[in-house]
């Protein structure tokens, strides 16, 4: 059931280098979200940007969501700009839940970038269900790194100013070389490059793989046939990110 | 009580506010957020005789005050339409206008015709603008006579509500608002998306896949106005008005112009109840300024004579 | 040393951004605020034979992310040009375009000739966008036959660059740049305003006086760019490209389409020093990016072969 | 000489139903602006609207100036929506200052709604110049009414909530009948029709008189032509609003 909101802002704050955590009121999105879901974002004052913008759902408590955002253009500067009191017009619960299918024993969260927003919702739903859990974390540098609410985290920056000097799948590679981890599936989120060589890695190496995509969307909720991603088998050449994702299972995605 | 319905070819749509073709999907995507009962009408996706996978990404690009697409018509085709999405449109206490694509003329003729065959169809709603493979690739939309021709075809093949909806990348649309007329339109839809591109000066490559794509969204409302103007200067058939509408004063200037209609487009993607709420701040205009029947706001501009949509210098 | 400089018939510009005509006036009105000399290049607003009021108030309407205006072409005249605002710009250190405008055209030859008299004008732009009064007010830029004829007439009196400023208000601007770059000019510039209109739903009356205005701005940036493609892939003249400019991004994505410059229009009235940081702001990004010559991105943009111009299905 | 500030806010206060009184820092404007003229505003942050929007000086002090406007759309709800610390865009001064030719000895000021905006400004200079005062605002209704730094005020409303029940014209023409004014001089500023009606009761009086207009701008420094007024003599049809106005003598511009 997707609901509208007009969420007021309960906070928002500064969690690293350009990086915000947005938290506003929206009790029936806060209860009905699953992880990997995320929420379609506009301003409620008429302010830019002009189409909705979608966040992960990155945690809830209560009838509270938390969003976390990097600020990169005109709608996640008007998000950083919300302070207390204001309000945000919320669309969601929104797209498909990560699956959990399969008799997993350990979690692999593996989040370049923002792709970490979805795993604190995540690690809450995996501790739960009483697995396992391996959180990896790529960042451009350790003043980019967000690791609140996760458990059993290691590091990846590109530049090595924090643990692993590499990107983030070159970590997981090394990790289960030293380490094979019993039953793994791995839950991944972040740019479509990273996504890209994890998924060529998790194939490669026979573990289940759950990813979830970033693209462009209009609408957001299946109207305007703008999201898609190309499908590797069934009769139609490409599915919708925002109905049909954004998480799918990396075997029925063929990313470019 | 304000009069807001009006009738085409014995049609009656209970308010003057469509959702646009390819922005409201197959009318079941939102029906949970949205009253749909309460649109005067919706015209679906446009349909063509095979399904059709669209183009590839990237698709969408914001634009300033407007989005360009390039969604390559992707449809799930005609049969699978009447199989699998018309049983719940017919439900719908709304009228349902099924819009039409193709790349030949007898393939705009197979596809209306198979839907003639069906329940619950109350009407057509055809784009032109797309590539006529004959021709190679030049869009039947900015050919006059092809146009025209699209329309007689058609127009022996129904006696339902025929809606010829027009591009506005021609020099004079009210050139085409008059050959559909006199080949026997019921209608005309003013405008579809207006040709635009951009480029991502980082990668030097276009934005869209396609290269070039679909202007929508209140960027082009203005050129929608003076395209909706210029062709009721010229016809007497019901114009339905398109371009950049989000709120009900949008609706009401291309009612003034001479729209006796409208349709929602690109607002469904910020606000999938925006036409209803259209239609709601129409009503609220109309209580307003005792407008007893919106169809007296059409046409209702008056304006200066001495000035015609060609003469205004720059 | 980054190169920005291009030159055109052997007039040199220092850098590819110029000012819009009709949007820095005579070049004098803001000199305490720009450092003129850092633009490419100034053109005049339009010049007619004799002084032009203009139309009546309301000129302007702000929109979506542009504005309409209907200036009617409201000018000095030339012959007060050259007396009163020509001295001053003969004292700038930047190319001077005079823009020429005209309703029949034998006054397009009488302005253009007065001006080869005088010292101080670099070249001509020649706005085509002009009521044909001897055709009842239609524009000549949208007859194709027109713009060659009045292209080849100008030609015969003049040896300094000649550009034409086509209007995107035609179904193929293609064959628009085809016929002026045979009929011999030496560049197009690509686009004048886009028609449109907007209305006054409490006073039903259209805002601007003369009914339909110029539609400019951010909002038609995607128009201009798709024209500009679509010219470039059919001309080897130089194309200078105008529509929506706001920053040297936007700029330079006319260059990658094919724009050898660029003209900065509206954002003038935002920001009169809007040229000159288009200008630097191109100049950082080929630091930046390693480009030694501005010129190495004029039409640089790949694209996929697979799809034209006029093949994009919506 | 006109001058572009990136302006600090230093104060933005609600003073009246829908008005506000916004203060920035913008020492060079403040240093030489008169009274009739003009600064052109946009938001610093590129947030809506795109054209900038005039507001008359309403007074200054030392580096400061301050802008009385109304909420009308979307320009003034974003002025009204700055805080202190934000910035404003303010290009000025512009325009051509009040006229003071002419041997009045009272100045009679008469402003309809934000017509008063220049007033404060004004009052100072002809308290300089040693001129008697009288000031006649007109508002909607007792909630509109903004009245201060200004000299012997009388008020009229359209509703009769305060001071005289009718136009602030009709006041005029009433005190005026009641009590002579040795060579008085009017300083108009309101919306078109108010001062339409003042201009002919001026002419018919033989008082002179001096008009502020409003008027659509979009660049209002004279580059676009887009501000035209009727001129009521000379081989020009138009004058342009913005440079050589936004004040003009009665008897130089017909209103319509
Ligand atoms: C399902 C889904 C979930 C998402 N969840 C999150 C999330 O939880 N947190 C989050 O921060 N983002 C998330 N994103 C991405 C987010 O939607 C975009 O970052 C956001 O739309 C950017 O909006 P903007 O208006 O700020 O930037 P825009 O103005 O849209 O973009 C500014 C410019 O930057 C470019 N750009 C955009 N992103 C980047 C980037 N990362 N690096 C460099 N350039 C970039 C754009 O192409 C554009 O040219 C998600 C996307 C999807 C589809
Ligand atoms: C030289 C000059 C000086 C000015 N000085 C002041 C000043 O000191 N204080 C001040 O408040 N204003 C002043 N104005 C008017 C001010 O510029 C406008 O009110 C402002 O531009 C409105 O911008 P906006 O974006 O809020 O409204 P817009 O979005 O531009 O307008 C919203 C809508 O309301 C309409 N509208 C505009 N004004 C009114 C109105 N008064 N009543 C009803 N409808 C209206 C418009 O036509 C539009 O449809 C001045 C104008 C000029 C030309
Ligand atoms: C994403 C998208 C898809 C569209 N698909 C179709 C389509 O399939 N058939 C059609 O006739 N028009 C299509 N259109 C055009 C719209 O119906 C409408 O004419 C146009 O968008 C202008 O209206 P708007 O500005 O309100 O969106 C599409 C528009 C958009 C934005
Ligand atoms: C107020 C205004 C006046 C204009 N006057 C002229 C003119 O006199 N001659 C001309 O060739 N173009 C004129 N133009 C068109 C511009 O030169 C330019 O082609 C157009 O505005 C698109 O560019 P922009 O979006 O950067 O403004 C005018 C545009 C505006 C906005
Ligand atoms: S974003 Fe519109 S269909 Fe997916
Ligand atoms: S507002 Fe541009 S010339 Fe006056």
């Amino acid at each position: 059931m997707i609901l509208q909101h007009v969420a007021p802002v309960v906070s928002n704050t500064l969690i690293a280098e350009g990086i915000f955590l947005l938290t506003v009121e929206a009790k029936d999105i806060a209860r009905s979200v699953r992880p990997g879901q995320f929420v379609n974002v506009r301003s409620t004052d008429g302010s830019l940007p002009f189409l909705r913008r979608p966040f992960s759902v990155s945690n809830t408590r209560g009838d509270l969501i938390d969003l976390m955002f990097n600020v990169v253009g005109q709608g996640t500067r008007m998000m950083a700009s919300r302070r207390i009191g204001d309000t945000l017009d919320v669309l969601g619960p929104l797209g498909k839940p990560f699956g959990f299918a399969g008799n997993f024993k350990t979690a692999i969260m593996v989040g370049g970038g923002l792709g970490v927003a979805p795993f604190p919702i995540l690690t809450r739903q995996l501790e739960e269900e009483k697995k396992s859990l391996l959180t990896l974390l790529g960042a451009r540098s350790a003043k980019h790194i967000v690791a609140k609410d996760l458990q059993n985290t290691q590091i990846a920056t590109d530049d090595g100013s924090a643990g692993f000097h590499g990107t983030v799948v070159a970590l997981l590679e090394s990790s289960l070389q030293s380490k094979a981890l019993a039953d793994p599936k791995i839950f991944g989120c972040g740019p479509t490059p990273m996504l890209k060589a994890l998924s060529e890695f998790a194939q490669r190496s026979g573990i289940e793989c759950e990813l979830s995509l970033e693209g462009d969307m209009a609408c957001g909720v299946g109207l305007c046939q703008g999201c898609p991603v190309e499908t590797s088998h069934g009769s139609r050449k490409y599915a919708l990110v925002c109905v049909e994702g954004p998480t799918f299972n990396c075997h029925d995605i063929i990313l470019r | 009580m304000i009069k807001e319905s009006f009738t085409l070819r014995g049609v009656e749509f209970k308010n003057r506010v469509l959702v646009a073709s390819g922005t409201f999907g197959y009318g079941n995507e939102v029906k949970e957020l949205v009253d749909v009962n309460k649109l005067g009408g919706i015209c679906t996706k446009s349909l063509s005789w095979k399904p059709r996978d669209g183009n590839p990404p990237r698709r969408i690009v914001e634009t300033p005050s407007g989005m360009l697409n390039s969604i390559g018509l992707a449809n799930v085709g005609v049969e699978y339409f009447i199989r699998e999405k018309l049983p719940y449109l017919r439900t719908l206490d709304t009228v349902i206008i099924a819009n039409i694509a193709a790349s030949s003329i007898q393939e705009y003729c197979d596809v209306l015709s198979l839907l003639e065959q069906q329940e619950g169809i109350d009407g057509y709603e055809i784009n032109v603008s797309c590539p006529n493979v004959k021709e190679g690739g030049l869009s039947f939309g900015t050919d006059c006579s092809k146009t025209r021709e699209i329309t007689a075809r058609l127009r022996t093949l129904t006696a339902k509500p025929l809606i010829m909806k027009l591009t506005p990348n021609v020099t004079h649309i009210s050139e085409f608002a008059r050959a559909v007329e006199e080949a026997g339109a019921d209608a005309i839809s003013v405008i579809n998306t207006v040709i635009g591109m951009a480029v991502d000066i980082y990668k030097k490559k276009p934005k869209l896949s396609t290269v070039t794509g679909g202007l929508s969204g209140p960027a082009i409302k203005p050129i929608a106005l003076a395209k909706v103007y210029e062709a009721a200067q010229v016809v007497s058939l019901p114009i339905i008005g398109i371009g950049g509408i989000m709120t009900a004063e949008d609706a009401l200037e291309f009612l003034l112009v001479g729209a006796t209609a409208v349709q929602v487009g690109t607002a469904n993607f910020i606000d999938p109840s925006a036409g209803v709420k259209v239609a709601e701040g129409m009503r609220s205009y109309a209580q307003r300024f005792g407008v007893s029947d919106l169809g007296q706001l059409v046409g209702a501009m008056e304006s200066n004579k001495e000035f015609s949509v060609l003469q205004s210098w720059l």
